[in-house]
């Protein structure tokens, strides 16, 4: 299990870093959701695996009767799992204010802080406020 | 400059004006009193300053700090004086003389500096207050420009100067220059003395402008007058000169330093000399002789011989004090006169004969005519020059004859023509001086004329003690006006001739210079710019490539850096490993499915154009792991894991609402380098897990945590009890990100809704 | 001994229902259809195995919450298709071609009464 | 979202929730759940009843600003671990006092359950705030 | 017995997700992804009753309650999204 | 235990949560600055403290290390919470007179002292997890302050920042979780025994340059600093100071902690890594400084390269290296923010940041020109300011091992530092106004301009103090250095027991 | 309603009186309330509409599960087997409650019924619109909701 594991954390990695390379923020944004997910697996791992075995005390006993799995990683996991969350509400409230005043989720659009020529410069396609009116929404593509 | 600016009423510059003449004269008068003693031999006094690092502040006083003290001190009361009436009414008038006493405190910190440490910190204080007052006049940018170039140029210097410092005080065992100078065998014979050596003549050769450090020096005459007196004639360009002066029993006597000393300061004098002859403004005529007689003091110290150091040690007073006086004659003319300008000039000892006077009695001195004390200086120098061997006598005084003759016709030009003849008209009607702007001119005139007379003095108290600072060992030191009829007279009545002929014509030479000059390819002040304008220019290539703003490109390189840095260690530290669980034996079918789900729903997300479907393949690869959570026994964070999964799913598609769709597959496809990238993290991330699980697992704290969760801390749910009291710390830290990450959203969500950007605009 | 028997048979009926779930999810013509799948058996499936927990534990405690999940799921499955059910419909998602729809069915649904985007 | 159903239901459900919430975070000492599990389940009863109402309505039926319950989380759970200094013991060690014990049983106060009702409060204000603001702004 | 109805259970649900994880990733609609991943959810409460019937520990129990509330949430959510995506979009055309 | 190790957690804390409720009127900024003088107050005594005792260490909830977390206080710890509690509280009365009260209102105040919290809980805490946490505290409050307000500019670097921090974020805890895996502990000071045993050690050191990418993020190291320039322009000025103070510090801090602490066991290899990293960093920073015409873009390329100089130390690895490096830490706090306050009346007096559209501050805010250059010549380096001993020992400190070319790279990198603050200088304040605009001090109303130049004054006297009188703040680096590079009391105290 | 509440507090007493606070303790205690109520009803006057509700509420439930159970088995069948056999249909159904909670409760029992869900009320809260799976005579289907599921709810709500 241990080398499945292993792979499957592997693939994650991957497909989340391919994701958060691209361009578009969205895509990131979906990248690091993957990747905390693999990371959080890599510390659960961590601590080894146990099957059928919740660190749970029985009422009347004073310590685990049997072997339990590892507790410490699952509170570490949980710990980083909302840790992760916060983060990530904050940064998705981030690109959407981001789209709604520089009108892109691209990055590479994104040369306010840090201008192509040196200058501050608008491009005049920047600042929209709202998604780009040369491409409307249709029914058929709300149902993607 | 001296008279563009609105003018602030101020006597003599007000308090600061007292306050600034008053320093150095009353410290003049202190040094003078140590003269007697510090003739019969050096002391140090002084107290710790850092002593973990070993740097005290240290003071040696012997002939030359002392000769250099009281030039300073003296030279600065004279400067202060001029400069009280000179710049007293400028509005920055109490700035500039802060800075100028701040110099004063730096040059003196150095020279008397037995630390060299301490001695930097000072050589440092220097080269930032001539940056200021070389840009004094800031709405120029010439004198912007002027400030720059010698603080970078000095800088450097400076710089390689620390680091020759701290080599050396690895090598002695001390930074203290008494103990140095003391070990000078064992500094020469060490595998680094070369590389020492080196590294204290490019902080010397760069404060003391020698050739091809020395662009810095004309363009800094663009300070006022009292600055170019000050700084860049009589002390700051000399501290160059004092440093290889002082290091000379350490590092002297070789043949590295002989030979690098008298070429450059000999090429130094010349080059200088004949620049000086192609100027027309005085005042850089002058600047140029300055460089000329750098570069002679180079090339004395170079020669090392007792008679060389002796006449190097006795030039250096004899410049100061002449060189001092003409530029401060200028300021004078140029203040009544309204130019500086060689051609314009003429005839003004009519209208202003003290100054006439003044700037005769320094011209003389520089051309070396006796009975200026000048003449002696020249008179030494030759015969130090013809008391070397070989080669070197034939360059030392070849050299030395070359830049008297030109400094003989330079004299003529700076404090004859100007006063000769008749009154030529002017800018503004010439008139004579006021006494405070002749008073240090006069003196330092009239000094030179009494040393000339009375040269024993100068030799006992001054150049003698001076020399045996530096040559290392006592030797007898007599000056005199006459010493008989031999080479060096000859060579002196040589130099008159030659540079009275040269006086005639230097007009002509001058317009043969200057077409010399428009072909030379080798121009250093243009050179200076290219060098700058390069080095930007370079500077802006390696940020635009590195930080172009393209965030992809970030993300690349930082994911990049990790697989070649995290990769790369892992092969070259063999650090991969095998053991427990590496195979698929006993792997059930539930989990395969469940790893499955989880390889799905990343492939999903990655594959798919569609964002909501990117969600649905986020939403199965989380509750795939929530699955693993759940068959590897841990139902808290399964509970947890799919509650957030859920609020994730709340959150974007409130946020989907109005963001984007994906771009189609037209845009943007399968990029290679990403995908490579890409998979490096995935496999490293396999390898680390795969060694890491092969190796033993230490379980010491979770059977203290399984021993102590009920009896001691009253939980049976180990996991919520390491929460909540093994680990509190963590939690607590995680409820602040909790409660922090939704201010700060909520901040940049209202912010930006319209009703609360008119709230803004309401507030102004 | 019984018990356990009991068990069994709801854990392997509740099995059967979530995997007919799933396989309806599957194989049904058409999003409407489909949801009869995964609502009914879906429920019925995960509520059969809940009662087989309540039963195999019999504890208060866990009868209480098994008890509590059946009632949540009963509560919230029939809420969620329909919301799923009428936003579908009025966002277009095409229908099997055999549905038949009784007039003004189709216009009735498709209308949304008051309800405006937020601005 | 304008729907009989969801409405009538989520009054049933909301209440139902955030009865549950506080279970799991009264019992999460001794079964799964706790201030976190108990402040997310709490935070998703106000979500539901935004949906089916609207955000003014979830906001006045919550009466105090979530942002603010957030950072009173933050204070509690952070005072809780004050408790111990008054006992000359280091920060945030469990402060216990057992209540009507009788052999085994007993109710247990205990500054750890006051921190995780800090958790709680900040977790359910922090998530509602979030929901809050998207729900408005967007 | 109950082990080997346990495991046979567990392989029915599994499956059953495996099926729903299909139509999730097939789609064509937003709205079967959606029907796709409530469902999913409501099979993951049967996972937990199991889990919790082969570990014999009552704490997996809670994790099927838990789902069975909340999975709701995120059905309900992406609903709303769909039909006022559509609303959004009908404006941005007008 | 001692109390005096939570108070600089618990103080921002509660001054947050108050500052929070109270956001809505002007008792929330001053229970602020309160707050944060509080927070001097009590780092002031736990330096005392470790300045008596030595290395001071407690159990949190009082279970026993490694079982509980611990904070524990050395040398560096306390004068890192020092300075933080000195650069915060120059920030927060800064911010009275630049943060808007449409900030305020959103919750500026809460977010600052959550950001000090975190910073001091990084630099207290004993425990590897905890650090992550503390990591997380201060990165989430830096994501609120650096995009408050929203402007274009601040929006675009935000997203650079917050993505490109969150991606170390997770190397971190990827980290973490290996070195969990291969020790069983959390516990630094456990660690540092427990990597002894790990029988696979060349995983050991793989996972040790996984934290240095990590770290080398959050430090801005090259080629990992991309987010720093991106980012630093935009916010508030205010925000930038204590950012380019404090921030990269705290990834340096961890890089010192983790390669003094733990991973000193493959030294030949990871700290030879650092050096080319540091000197690498040196040299693009400063070369980024040259190319920007703006003056907070300059000062925030100097950050990094003056990072370089920081880790240059660490690398070296020697007790003069060290000592470089803490010195460094300290001093280039000070230095750095103060710019960037001087930076923010420029802007506010003159008009912009722009170094082209600026000038006159030389003839008509003296003051402001005075104070700009002590930090200035300072950061360039030179004496007897506080950046040239800085300097000065890591220069040497590389001169000792006969790094010949290192302490070259050193000393140039010097001077284009010197080269960029002069143009600062030569572009900013020499020059006059292009508008003709005389920036004048005395435009901006008394009780703004006193709290805006009130930080500055004080962290120019700091600069000057350190400078002229450097002996204690050497002899507390040399300690310090001494602790780090033998970190047997740290353990010993910690664990309570001689190892 | 308050004699449910007055049951409740029957229950906690019972609990209280024997210590056992569990789920259990709790039921029991609401049926030996419950049982205690009807002794002595006299003494209560709406005693007997209480009861009937408590038996409408009953039947409903049981019904329910009873639907719920045989009406699965088609579509089960359906999807099982292969080809299709459904017949789907829209179908809208008068409806003769009227209060929030009974027009809540009838659509989940239809929804949760096999064959048929709910997708909406109308506006003016007069018909429901379902989907049928096997919807080969829609009246039937109209004539079972209105005869027999609404029935009960009407019956347990009102
Ligand atoms: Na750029
Ligand atoms: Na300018």
């Amino acid at each position: 299990m241990e080398l499945l594991l292993s792979l499957t954390i592997g693939v994650l990695v991957a497909t989340s870093t391919y994701l958060m390379l691209d361009r578009n923020v969205l895509r990131f944004l979906f990248g690091l959701v993957l990747l905390s997910n693999a990371v959080n697996l890599v510390i659960f791992a961590a601590g080894r695996l146990t099957a059928g075995a919740p660190p749970l005390i029985d009422a009347g006993e004073y310590a685990p009767t049997g072997v339990v799995a590892n507790a410490l990683p699952q509170a570490l996991v949980l710990t980083a799992i909302v840790i992760g969350f916060g983060l990530l509400a904050f940064t998705l409230a981030l690109v959407y204010r981001t789209f709604m005043t520089l009108g892109t989720v691209n990055s590479d659009e994104m040369r306010i802080a840090e201008p192509r020529d040196g200058r501050d410069e608008d491009t005049g396609r920047l600042g929209l406020g709202r998604a780009n009116p040369d491409k409307p929404a249709t029914g058929q593509e709300a149902g993607i | 400059m001296a008279d563009d600016y609105p003018k602030v009423d101020r006597v003599m510059g007000g308090p600061a004006g007292w306050i600034s003449v008053a320093f150095p004269a009353i410290l003049f008068l202190y040094f003078l009193g140590w003269l007697p003693q510090i003739a019969q031999g050096p002391q140090v006094h002084g107290f710790d300053w850092v002593p973990s690092l070993g740097v005290r502040l240290s003071v040696l006083l012997d002939g030359l700090s002392l000769t250099f003290a009281l030039l300073i001190t003296g030279i600065g009361t004279a400067v202060t004086l001029y400069s009280a009436r000179y710049l007293g009414q400028h509005p920055d008038y109490p700035r500039f003389v802060s800075y100028l006493l701040m110099f004063m405190v730096g040059m003196l910190g150095l020279v008397l500096a037995d630390n060299l440490i301490a001695l930097f910190v000072f050589w440092e204080v220097t080269t930032i207050a001539s940056y200021l007052l070389i840009g004094f006049n800031a709405d120029s940018a010439k004198s912007r420009r002027s400030a720059l170039q010698a603080l970078l140029v000095t800088g450097t210097g400076g710089l390689i100067l620390l680091a020759g410092i701290i080599v050396i005080g690895n090598v002695a065992g001390t930074f203290e220059l008494s103990q140095i100078t003391q070990q000078g065998d064992l500094i020469r014979a060490h595998p680094w003395y070369l590389a020492i050596l080196l590294l204290f003549l490019a902080g010397g050769f760069t404060k003391s402008a020698q050739v091809p450090f020395h662009f810095w020096l004309p363009n800094a005459m663009a300070a006022p007058t009292p600055v170019s007196a000050y700084l860049h004639s009589a002390t700051m360009v000399k501290a160059g000169v004092f440093l290889m002066a002082r290091m000379n029993p350490a590092l002297g006597g070789t043949d590295a330093w002989f030979w690098i000393l008298t070429l450059f300061g000999g090429v130094t004098a010349v080059f200088a000399s004949v620049m000086a002859l192609r100027q027309t403004d005085i005042k850089q005529v002058l600047a140029y002789t300055t460089l000329m007689a750098l570069g002679t003091l180079t090339m004395f110290l170079g020669a090392g011989t007792h008679y060389a150091i002796m006449a190097a040690m006795l030039f250096l007073v004899v410049h100061s004090l002449y060189k001092a006086a003409l530029f401060l004659m200028i300021g004078i003319v140029d203040h009544a006169t309204g130019t500086r300008e060689a051609g314009v000039l003429g005839g003004l000892s009519k209208a202003m004969p003290l100054t006439g006077l003044a700037a005769a009695m320094a011209a003389i001195s520089m051309a070396g005519i006796p009975p200026m004390v000048g003449f002696i200086g020249k008179e030494f120098m030759y015969k130090a020059g013809l008391g070397l061997g070989g080669f070197g006598a034939f360059w030392v005084t070849v050299m030395a004859f070359a830049a008297s003759v030109m400094m003989f016709a330079v004299g003529g030009i700076v404090a004859l023509k100007p006063f000769r003849g008749d009154l030529r008209p002017t800018p503004t009607e010439a008139h004579e001086g006021p006494w405070p702007m002749l008073a240090g001119p006069l003196v330092l005139g009239a000094l030179s004329l009494i040393f000339g007379l009375v040269p024993g003095v100068l030799g006992y108290y001054l150049v003698g003690p001076a020399t045996h600072a530096v040559f290392g060992e006592v030797r007898p030191v007599h000056l005199y006006l006459w010493g008989g009829f031999n080479m060096a007279l000859v060579l002196s009545i040589l130099t008159f001739v030659a540079g009275w002929l040269l006086y005639r014509r230097h007009e002509a030479v001058r317009a043969g210079l200057m077409r010399f000059e428009s072909r030379n390819p080798v121009d250093f002040d243009a050179g200076w710019d290219r060098l700058l304008e390069g080095f930007k220019a370079m500077a802006a290539w390696q940020t635009r490539i590195i930080q172009n703003g393209d965030l992809p490109r970030y993300m690349a390189v930082t994911f990049a850096t990790f697989v070649v840095l995290v990769g790369g260690t892992f092969i070259l530290r063999g650090a991969f490993a095998t053991g427990v669980g590496m195979t698929t034996d006993g792997v059930h079918p539930i989990q395969w499915t469940v790893l499955a789900l989880i390889i799905a729903g990343a492939v999903l997300t990655v594959m798919t154009h569609s964002r909501m479907t990117a969600v649905a393949g986020m939403g199965a690869a989380g509750i795939g792991v929530a699955l693993l959570f759940i068959m590897f026994s841990a139902p808290d964070v399964a509970i947890t894991q799919l509650l957030v999964e859920v609020l994730v799913v709340v959150l974007v598609s409130l946020a989907m609402l109005r963001l984007p769709y994906l771009p189609r597959r037209t845009k943007g496809g399968f990029r290679t380098g990403h995908a490579v990238i890409a998979g490096g993290m995935g496999l490293i991330t396999t390898l680390l897990m795969t060694s890491m699980l092969a190796g033993a697992f230490d379980p010491r704290l979770t059977q203290f945590f399984e021993a102590a969760s009920y009896p001691e801390a009253f939980g049976r749910n180990i996991v919520n009890v390491i929460l909540v009291d093994f680990r509190t710390v963590d939690t607590f830290g995680e409820i602040v990100v909790v409660a922090i990450a939704a201010i700060g959203a909520l901040a940049l969500l209202r912010g930006g809704s319209p009703r609360s950007r008119t709230d803004a605009e309401k507030e102004g | 001994m019984i018990t356990e028997l009991v068990v069994s048979f709801f854990v392997i009926s509740g099995g059967i229902f979530c995997f007919a779930a799933g396989l309806g999810l599957l194989r049904l013509p058409d999003l409407l259809t489909r949801m009869h799948a995964s609502t009914k058996a879906g429920t019925l499936g995960s509520g059969l195995i809940l009662v087989a927990v309540a039963i195999n534990f019999a504890e208060g405690t866990v009868i209480a919450r098994a008890v509590a999940a059946i009632l949540f799921l009963l509560l919230t499955a029939p809420v969620a298709a329909h919301l799923i059910g009428r936003a579908a419909f009025r966002t277009g998602v095409p229908m099997a071609d055999r549905t038949e729809c009784e007039p003004g069915v189709a216009e009735a649904l498709r209308e949304r009464p008051g309800e405006k985007a937020p601005e | 979202m304008q729907s009989l159903i969801l409405t009538t239901t989520t009054r049933l459900l909301a209440a139902l929730l955030l009865m549950f919430s506080v279970y799991s975070l009264l019992r999460g000492h001794n079964l799964p759940g706790g201030g976190f599990i108990g402040g997310l389940i709490g935070a998703t009863a106000f979500i539901l009843y935004t949906i089916a109402t609207s955000v003014d309505e979830a906001r006045t039926a919550l009466r105090i600003d979530p942002s603010n319950l957030a950072m009173l989380g933050l204070g509690v759970a952070g005072l809780s671990g004050l408790a111990a200094g008054f006992f000359g013991q280091p920060f945030f060690t469990g402060q216990w006092l057992f209540l009507f014990q009788d052999g085994d049983s007993y109710l247990p106060i205990s500054s750890v359950l006051f921190f995780d009702i800090g958790v709680y409060m900040a977790v359910f204000g922090g998530i509602l705030t979030l929901v809050f603001a998207m729900e408005q702004e967007i | 017995m109950l082990d080997y109805a346990i495991i046979l259970g567990f392989a029915l649900v599994i499956l059953g997700v495996t099926l729903a994880a299909i139509r999730l990733v097939r789609g064509p609609t937003l709205a079967d992804r959606i029907v796709a991943l409530d469902a999913m959810t409501v099979q993951l409460v049967s996972f937990g009753g199991l889990a919790a019937l082969q570990a014999a520990n009552a704490g997996f129990l809670d994790v099927a309650v838990v789902l069975a509330l909340v999975g709701f949430l995120a059905t309900v959510c992406l609903a709303r999204y769909l039909e006022r995506r559509i609303l959004l979009a009908a404006e941005d055309l007008t | 235990m001692s109390w005096l190790l939570v108070y600089p957690i618990l103080i921002p804390l509660f001054t947050a949560v108050l500052a929070y409720l109270f956001r809505n009127s002007p008792a929330g900024r001053w229970i602020s600055v309160v707050g944060t003088l509080a927070l001097l107050l009590a780092s002031v005594m736990l330096m005392s403290e470790v300045l008596d005792q030595g290395v001071v260490a407690g159990q949190m909830s009082n279970w026993d290390a490694p079982f509980g977390i611990t904070l524990a206080a050395d040398l560096l710890g306390a004068v890192m919470v020092v300075i933080t509690a000195i650069t915060g509280l120059a920030t927060v009365i800064y911010t009275l007179a630049e943060i808007p009260e449409r900030l305020e209102k959103l919750g500026f105040h809460a977010l600052l002292q959550t950001l000090l919290m975190g910073v001091c809980g990084s630099f207290l805490t004993g425990d590897l997890f905890n650090l992550y946490v503390w990591f997380e505290v201060m990165l989430i409050s830096s994501f609120g302050l650096l995009v408050l307000g929203g402007t274009r500019e601040q929006l675009d670097g935000g997203i650079k920042y917050v993505l490109l921090n969150l991606v170390s974020t997770i190397m971190f805890l990827a980290g973490i979780g290996l070195l969990y895996g291969m020790t069983g502990t959390l516990n630094m000071a456990d660690l540092h025994l427990a990597v002894r045993q790990v029988e696979n050690q060349g995983l050991l050191t793989t996972v040790a340059v996984m934290f240095m990418v990590a770290f080398g993020v959050k430090a801005a190291l090259f080629p990992l600093f991309f987010w720093l320039p991106a980012s630093y322009h935009t916010p508030p000025v205010a925000v930038s100071a204590i950012f380019a103070g404090l921030l990269t510090k705290v990834g340096v801090y961890a890089l010192i902690r983790m390669f003094t602490l733990i991973f000193d066991q493959d030294v030949g290899f990871t700290h030879t890594l650092l050096l080319w990293l540091a000197v690498v960093t040196m040299v693009t920073g400063v070369l980024g400084a040259a190319a920007m015409n703006d003056f907070r873009r300059i000062l925030s390329f100097h950050i990094i390269s003056q990072i370089g100089y920081m880790v240059l130390g660490l690398a070296l690895y020697t007790p003069l290296g060290l000592v470089g490096a803490v010195f460094y830490l300290v001093h280039h706090i000070i230095v750095k923010a103060n710019l960037f306050f001087v930076a923010g009346v420029a802007k506010r007096i003159a008009g912009s940041t722009d170094l082209s559209r600026i000038g006159g501050l030389y003839a008509h805010a003296p003051v402001l020109a005075f104070l700009f250059l002590i930090p200035a010549f300072s950061l360039a380096g030179f004496p007897p300011l506080s950046g040239f001993w800085a300097k000065y020992v890591v220069v040497k400190a590389a001169l000792d091992l006969e790094m010949w070319f290192v302490a070259g790279v050193s000393l140039a990198v010097g001077l284009l530092t010197i080269f960029s603050m002069t143009k600062i200088w030569g572009a900013a304040f020499w020059p006059s106004h292009p508008d003709g605009i005389k920036p004048r001090l005395s435009d901006i109303p008394t009780g703004e301009r006193m709290a805006l130049m009130l930080p500055i004054v004080a962290l120019a006297a700091l600069t000057c103090i350190i400078g002229l009188f450097p002996e204690p703040f050497v002899q507390f680096a040399e300690r310090s250095a001494q602790q780090l590079l033998d970190p047997t009391e740290y353990v010993t105290t910690v664990l309570g027991v001689q190892p | 309603m308050n004699l449910f509440a007055i049951n409740m507090v029957l229950a906690f007493a019972w609990v209280a009186l024997t210590g056992g606070m569990t789920l259990g303790g709790l039921l029991t205690g609401f049926l030996v309330g419950l049982a205690a109520m009807w002794v002595v009803r006299p003494l209560f006057p709406e005693t007997g509409r209480y009861f009937l509700r408590l038996y409408y509420w009953a039947r409903l439930i049981v019904m329910f599960v009873y639907e719920l159970v045989i009406s699965s088995l088609p579509v089960v069948r359906d999807v099982m087997t292969p080809g299709q056999a459904s017949n789907p249909a829209l179908i809208s159904v008068p409806l003769t409650v009227t209060s929030d909670l009974q027009i809540t409760l009838l659509a989940n029992f239809i929804s949760l019924t096999p064959g048929t869900l709910s997708l909406d009320v109308s506006k003016d809260r007069s018909t429901l619109y379902i989907h049928a799976m096997f919807a080969d005579d829609p009246d039937a289907i109209r004539a079972q909701i209105t005869n027999r599921f609404e029935v009960w709810v009407r019956e347990a709500t009102e």
